[in-house]
């Protein structure tokens, strides 16, 4: 038997073919953008695209996740705003206070997680529902926290948002590069990893072959909620202070660069490194739309247009008529 | 006639310190490369004042010669990148409408300390790194309101705030001002603050359930920019106040409200924040470049109107709304942008350099 | 014939009370739940049944409802529509960029109405030809429709609306509002339309199974394109009649709708896996949002707690609609 | 080994057991047979902690036990194989196998190379040519049930319960399975063994428990009864005739439907096949032979690639299902949840489900016409139900099936296709649907019949065609018929 056709077959037909769709699309952005300006591909503009990807890098992982069980987190934005909010609140300019009030955060990150993967299990509404109603209580605790930018951080906070290591490379996007790597090996190498694809595939068999569904479920969404808390550390690292609609603009954005990256929205099938590579693509898109000074509006025309160009790269074919 | 207004320095004078800047470090043979990252757009008036800067870069084609502008789209995140993104791409000065003071102070202060200048515009951030900040005031416009509603009710009455979007930095700053004045005044009661999010659709739909509660109880609305008052007149009109009943409302810059003003003989204030800056950054990013000195703050006039009869002892402008406003042209029209006649920002065109 | 007592394979016994009583919820819940919303407002402020305030969030429901009614068959073929609220701000775009005249009302509604349909179509193609996810396909055409939009007026859309339009958005025939009136005749129409006719039939097979629909002659992708061009010309609608609603457009006239309209259909009983739901059921999610958000205001809560209240108000009344899976 | 005691279970609406007894030895193979509905999934999911029971008892290994949750009784030595498939479509063939009991290194991750070998060694030791790293979606259903039953055999189970393992498999799978089972037995397992082909339950099973609407009619040893004696058990009566009896035939009629050469392609190659009016032709073949996909092009339901669909002389190739169903052809599919049913919707919504325009007048539905002729069907066909508006879903296996007959019966005018008609269907249920394939052929419809039963084919086939790997392979006429013709054509090994 060919073996080797075969499992060629699998590599095209499994999630790895994502990261070629995105790897392609990064290639040819980043032929455009060389063609387009000198400026272009110097090292110190693809170290800031590398740089300005953490944020979205780090939010979509957990998001990646939550994707992968079949369910969705709209949650994350709310999260990161009262999270962000927390951080400077309580920091308040006190360096001692950093460790204490980053983990603090950090746990009130698991513990929205928690409520929400609780909710979702117990009650069995859509988590798109849940976390849609999440989020809006969350939205309304965090105004009642502040109504605007509040409290302050101590300088060298910033270190993990603008701080550079050896080579110029971004010490917050290399930390996200390496969560995601090692998220990468944990999803495919741990028992729980596989069990996130299993309930993911069919939530209904993973329950009957005796799989943790619930806990699964819990723990994709604590997940999601540490990572929101820990990009809301980083945008207050990168902005100086918390805010309350810091977040906003996340809920949306986590999913696109996760479903850009080959991870399908009904679940079961993807994975973190595509996300990751959907993640430079944005960036790098929005890097090189500064550059092609196309007028602001056709901006959004293209980026809706690329994310569909990606995402019909996807199309599945259908058996039956 | 003597006056008895509040003092004018507290109303009208934000800073009273007068400070200028030295800018010889930052002069630069030209032409220029300037960029301009912009905030977002999503209103006329967003939409105006960038207008009104592609303008004065194409009135100075000899001197810049391109205008890189970038739209953050009201993301944090996407402008701090932007001005990253300018930055590469080698600009001499930097224009920068800060989305919120204190996210993208940041990324001013490292464009400043890479030595690009920074002209701030319209919004800007919480440090002082930065050059110069061209302006108009969100203080001053909350402290007008709240003194002119205080005096048209004589210190005493109920008033309903209507905020543009709860948390948003315009908002809360001229709301923070307008509470000082306020706060002064105990007879004053605040019945409610209520959020349009700058839309008049959603303005008209909290005032009708203000209304519907309080009904004629209320007897002024500060409305903290003129893109929600019509919705909070019309809620009015259609509870059945007739012309002359509405109470008094605040406004700036937009003409719909004026009309709404004037046919229902609504009191009204109108204290602009001109979008006009954006062509005032351009001259003042040229002054920079070219070494001269500038003040620390470049405050734009902010034109102040009301409707007949209606000043007040501290505010008595020379502009009537009678005369401000544009009949026949759309309500969302904004009446302050400097222009010319025949502006219109849907079909505006303009050869700068870019 | 000896197989007469086959038909007693399986019993069928009555059931009882207490089982009865969880479907007795599933079916009722929204609008029980609705009452009680309304009478503890009631109690609170009693201004808020006031004529004048009925009238009032009758008047805020009629755009909200027009958009949940296209929802709702989106969401019935395992849908759901992100570009509704851009479709809306565009009509009211289109509805201000002709001159303003009463005459030119039906070129307007003619242009509003293609321009939703065009999106609709290409939502739905992207849907089913592509097989986009549809939370994607809407989210993109969202994007890409702002964009044009922003494109064509610079951002700043200018220009006023025909008064029949601001009529249609604000006017009231003693108290009841017209907008309401086109949302009842909506309603009707397309409720009969989906609960009635053989094209309903065909939406609620293939939202329950798009492989069976195909097998037993439904032409499932023309049906859920279909889906989507009502739902795109419904907002379009919806965002005409809230353009006049005040007389002013700015870039964001629907801003909300996309969530609070899937939002409405779930509370009211729309599953999100398709298949099942009604227009009633979506309509009384609808009202939920609409009393909610006026009640809020009538008992003074800040705005904080407001935000929090919506976002309880979700999750309690989509819980009532879960059905445990068969196993 | 286990043992239930006065079980009661109801859902709303259905009582599905009352007063359920079982008692399960360990070394036994345990058979429990009832019709449609008479609630055996629902007793095996109660014993797998699917359900949990409203009253009774269940004790098992000697102790009085209560699950919350699958996982738990898993835990405790039971697996079960239900009636559906419980795989992950998208994960391999071995990660399927060992989900829930995944192949670890020494630092606890998960060991993929150990996995594939593991999968790759468990499936030679069924027989099987699998490649452990296919993904499971990519499988035949025969070959997902291998994979189903492989997965009861990694772990050590004391109590082993398959829910109708052979409906989609044939000869050789089914030996394989047999011969693992009683292994299994003689290693001390307890068994429980749901089928409705009684044959099989006599040629594996030690003991049989009969149910009948949701009660317990008896335990005997196997022995101890036979086939009549069981039927009598399950359906309150005897059954002589499985099969209507055989016409005899005059003339033949005329040909409706010439398939000449149609290719599928990897699935189906240059196939012809000819229908006549009023005959039944069997088409069998082991499962995966490619028989759906033949039935699926002749509908429209899948492209073909070359040939010709001609019905009465005129050329209907690729056509789409909607224009099949015009020209009056009906295909009664195999898998009922996943493509004969709308599940949400009620019977009448169902059966009409192919003719919504001739139940609606001017594009509306004619609700009264509609519940009038699901009345009809419902009488006609015997379906067990509260009413023309009782929703599908909560149907037994065996009346889902009549449902969808009914509505095919009703559309098709010139040809029906039923792809393994009675899969899952009980003995009486599947007497009533012989009937009434005879009944539509003496019609004068042409009727073929895929079916992976040997005694249905046999029983009921006026002609058979037998397919073997995409190729038909063979033809025996009404006289040819044997069972051991048919697998002689089915399985006959080429010289390669
Ligand atoms: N989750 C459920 N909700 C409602 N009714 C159910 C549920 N599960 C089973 N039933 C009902 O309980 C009865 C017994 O069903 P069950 O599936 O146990 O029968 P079965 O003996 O396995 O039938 P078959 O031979 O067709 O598989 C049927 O009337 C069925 O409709
Ligand atoms: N590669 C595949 N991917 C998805 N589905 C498949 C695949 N191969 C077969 N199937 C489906 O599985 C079912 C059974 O097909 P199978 O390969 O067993 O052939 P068959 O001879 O048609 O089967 P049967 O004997 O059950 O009628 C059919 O519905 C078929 O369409
Ligand atoms: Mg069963
Ligand atoms: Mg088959």
């Amino acid at each position: 038997m060919t073996v080797q056709s075969s499992s060629l077959r699998r590599f095209f037909r499994g999630s790895q073919v994502g990261l070629f769709v995105v790897i392609g699309l990064l290639i040819l952005l980043f032929v455009i953008g060389v063609s387009v300006s000198d400026r272009f591909a110097t090292s110190r503009n693809i170290l800031n695209v590398y740089e300005q990807s953490t944020g979205l890098a780090l939010v979509s992982l957990g998001q990646t996740l939550a994707i992968l069980t079949g369910g969705i987190d709209l949650s994350v934005g709310s999260i990161i705003s009262l999270s962000s909010m927390l951080t400077s609140g309580l920091i308040n300019g006190n360096p001692s206070m950093v460790l204490p009030v980053i983990a603090g955060v950090l746990l009130i990150g698991i513990v929205i997680g928690a409520i929400n993967g609780g909710i979702i299990t117990v009650t069995g509404v859509h988590p798109l529902i849940v976390t849609l109603g999440t989020g809006a209580i969350l939205q309304g605790i965090t105004l009642l926290y502040g109504l605007g930018p509040t409290g302050k951080v101590p300088r060298g906070f910033d270190y993990f948002a603008y701080g550079r290591l050896p080579a110029g490379f971004s010490v917050g996007a290399t930390f996200a590069l390496v969560v995601f790597l090692l998220a990468a090996f944990l999803l495919r190498n741990t028992r729980t990893g596989r069990h996130i694809y299993a309930v993911g595939d069919d939530p209904h068999a993973a329950t009957l072959m005796g799989l943790p569904t619930r806990r699964v479920i819990m723990l994709v969404y604590i997940l999601s909620g540490f990572f929101a808390s820990l990009t809301a550390i980083y945008l207050v690292s990168r902005f100086g202070v918390g805010q309350p609609y810091t977040g906003a603009n996340y809920t949306l954005s986590s999913i696109t660069p996760v479903v850009v990256g080959g991870t399908m929205l009904a679940g079961g099938r993807g994975g973190v490194l595509g996300t990751l590579l959907g993640v430079y693509l944005v960036s790098l898109l929005n890097n090189l739309l500064n550059f092609l000074d196309v007028s602001t509006h056709f901006q959004l025309v293209a980026q809706g247009l690329v994310i569909i160009a990606a995402v019909s790269l996807y199309v599945e074919k259908r058996r039956i008529a | 006639d003597t006056y008895k207004g509040v003092p004018r320095t507290f109303l009208f004078n934000p800073s009273m310190d007068v400070c200028l800047k030295d800018t010889a470090e930052y002069k630069k043979n030209g032409p220029y490369v300037i960029g301009f990252s912009n905030a977002g757009l999503g209103d006329s008036w967003r939409v105006v004042m960038l207008h009104s800067m592609e303008k004065a870069a194409a009135e100075h084609k000899d001197q810049i010669k391109q205008l890189l502008i970038t739209d953050a789209g009201h993301d944090d995140a996407k402008q701090v990148s932007d001005i990253q993104d300018l930055t590469s791409r080698g600009v001499d000065l930097l224009i920068v409408s800060a989305n919120t003071e204190q996210a993208v102070d940041p990324a001013v202060t490292r464009a400043m300390e890479q030595g690009i200048p920074v002209v701030m515009v319209d919004r800007r951030v919480s440090s002082d790194n930065f050059v110069t900040f061209v302006t108009a005031s969100d203080a001053m416009m909350g402290r007008l309101f709240a003194q002119w509603i205080v005096e048209k009710l004589n210190g005493k009455g109920n008033i309903v705030i209507l905020g543009g979007q709860a948390g948003s930095s315009p908002n809360e700053q001229r709301v923070k001002a307008a509470m000082q004045v306020l706060d002064q005044y105990p007879d004053i009661k605040i019945l409610d603050t209520v959020y349009s999010d700058w839309s008049p659709v959603k303005g008209k739909q909290v005032m009708q359930a203000v209304i519907a509660k309080y009904g004629k109880n209320i007897n002024a609305v500060l409305s903290t920019h003129g893109l929600q008052t019509p919705g909070s007149i019309e809620a009015f009109l259609e509870a059945g106040f007739k012309p002359g009943e509405i109470p008094p409302h605040t406004t700036s810059d937009v003409n719909g409200p004026m009309q709404l003003a004037l046919k229902n003989k609504v009191p009204m204030l109108e204290v602009g924040y001109p979008p006009a800056m954006g062509g005032t950054a351009i001259q003042v990013a040229l002054n920079v470049l070219g070494g001269k000195k500038v003040p620390c703050t470049y405050e734009i006039n902010a034109q102040i109107a009301t409707t007949d009869g209606d000043e007040t002892p501290s505010i008595r402008p020379d502009l009537h709304i009678k005369d401000m406003v544009m009949p026949n042209a759309p309500p969302d029209m904004l009446v302050t942008g400097g222009m010319g006649p025949d502006y219109n920002p849907s079909t505006f065109k303009i050869d700068y350099p870019q | 014939m000896t197989m007469a007592k086959a038909n007693q394979a399986a019993p069928v016994p009555r059931a009882s009370l207490t089982a009865r009583a969880p479907d007795f919820v599933r079916s009722y819940g929204i609008f029980i739940f609705l009452i009680a919303a309304i009478v503890v407002t009631f109690a609170i402020s009693p201004a808020f049944l006031s004529g004048a305030n009925v009238s009032n969030m009758l008047m805020q429901l009629a755009p909200l409802g027009i958009v949940v009614i296209g929802q709702t068959f989106v969401v019935l073929v395992r849908g759901l529509d992100l570009s509704v609220a851009s479709v809306m701000a565009t009509a009211a775009v289109i509805a201000t960029s002709f001159g303003g005249q009463n005459s030119d009302a039906a070129l307007i509604f003619l242009a509003c109405i293609g321009m939703g349909a065009a999106t609709g179509l290409a939502n739905g193609l992207l849907v089913t030809k592509r097989n986009v996810s549809p939370f994607l396909a809407t989210l993109a055409m969202m994007i890409v429709l702002q964009g044009l939009r922003f494109a064509a007026t610079q951002g700043a859309p200018s220009g006023n609306i025909p008064s029949l339009f601001r009529q249609l958005g604000s006017a009231t025939l003693s108290g009841m509002p017209y907008n309401l009136l086109v949302m009842i005749v909506v309603a009707i129409l397309f409720g009969i339309l989906l609960h009635r006719s053989a094209f309903g039939r065909r939406v609620y097979i293939t939202g329950g199974n798009p492989v069976t629909a195909r097998l037993v002659g439904i032409a499932a992708d023309r049906v859920t394109i279909l889906c989507y061009v009502i739902c795109g010309s419904l907002a379009a609608l919806a965002g005409l009649i809230l353009s006049g609603f005040v007389g002013v457009v700015d870039n964001f006239v629907g801003r909300g709708f996309e969530l609070d309209s899937i939002v409405a259909a779930v509370m009211g009983g729309v599953a999100l896996s398709g298949g099942r739901g009604s227009i009633a059921g979506a309509l009384a999610g609808a009202t939920i949002l609409v009393v909610l958000s006026n009640a809020v205001v009538m008992v003074g809560m800040p705005v904080q707690l407001q935000i929090i209240v919506k976002g309880l108000v979700i999750i309690i009344a989509a819980s009532l609609y879960v059905r445990p899976a068969r196993a | 080994m286990l043992s239930l005691k006065g079980i009661h279970k109801s859902f709303p609406g259905v009582n599905a057991l009352t007063d359920m007894n079982l008692d399960v030895r360990s070394g036994e193979i345990h058979a429990l047979v009832g019709e449609n509905g008479a609630g055996k999934s629902t007793l095996t999911r109660i014993i797998a902690g699917v359900h949990q029971p409203d009253s009774g008892e269940l004790s098992f290994d000697g102790r009085a036990v209560r699950w919350s949750s699958p996982g738990e009784a898993k835990k405790a030595g039971i697996h079960v194989i239900y009636q559906e498939f419980v795989l992950f479509p998208h994960l391999s063939v071995a990660e399927n196998i060992y989900i829930g009991h995944e192949r670890r290194n020494r630092l606890g991750f998960v060991d993929h190379r150990r996995t594939r070998r593991d999968a790759a060694e468990l499936l030679a030791r069924f027989g099987l040519d699998m490649d452990p790293a296919a993904l499971v979606q990519d499988l035949s259903v025969a070959d997902q049930q291998m994979v189903e039953i492989a997965k009861a055999l990694v772990h050590d189970v004391k109590l082993l319960i398959l829910d109708e393992p052979t409906a989609v498999i044939s000869g050789p799978e089914v030996d394989v399975l047999f011969r693992r089972l009683r292994s299994l037995r003689d290693a001390g397992v307890a068994i429980v063994y749901i089928s409705h082909r009684l044959e099989e339950i006599f040629a594996l099973c030690d003991r049989v428990t009969v149910l009948k609407d949701g009660k317990y009619v008896a335990t005997r040893e196997i022995g101890a009864v036979n086939r009549d004696d069981l039927i009598s058990l399950m359906v309150g009566r005897s059954l002589s005739d499985l099969f209507p009896p055989r016409r005899k035939r005059s003339d033949e009629g005329e040909v409706v439907l010439d398939v000449r050469g149609i290719n599928v392609p990897g699935r189906v190659h240059d196939a012809s096949i000819t229908l006549r009016a009023g005959e039944i032709t069997g088409l069998a073949g082991m499962v995966g032979a490619g028989r759906s996909e033949l039935a699926f092009a002749i509908f429209g339901a899948l492209k073909t690639s070359a040939g010709q669909v001609l019905l009465r002389g005129r050329d209907i190739s690729n056509v789409t299902p909607a224009r099949a169903i015009r020209e009056g052809i009906g295909l009664v599919t195999e898998d009922r949840k996943g493509q004969g049913l709308a599940m949400q919707l009620d019977i009448a919504a169902n059966v009409t489900a192919s003719t919504i325009s001739e139940v609606s007048r001017f594009g509306l539905i004619d609700r009264r016409r509609e519940e009038e002729i699901a009345r009809g069907e419902i009488a006609n066909f015997r379906i067990a139900c509260r009413g023309p508006a009782t929703s599908v879903s909560l149907m037994s296996g065996g009346n889902q099936q009549k449902v969808i007959v009914a509505r095919w019966a009703r559309t098709s005018t010139e040809v029906l296709i039923l792809d393994e008609p009675t899969r899952g269907v009980d003995v009486g249920a599947k007497a009533e649907i012989y009937r009434i394939i005879q009944e539509l052929a003496d019609r004068g419809i042409a009727v073929l019949m895929i079916s992976s039963e040997l005694p249905e084919i046999v029983g009921m086939s006026d002609r058979v065609v037998v397919m073997r790997e995409g190729h038909i392979v063979g033809e025996l006429s009404s006289a040819e018929i044997s069972e051991e013709a048919v697998i002689g054509l089915a399985t006959h090994q080429s010289a390669a």
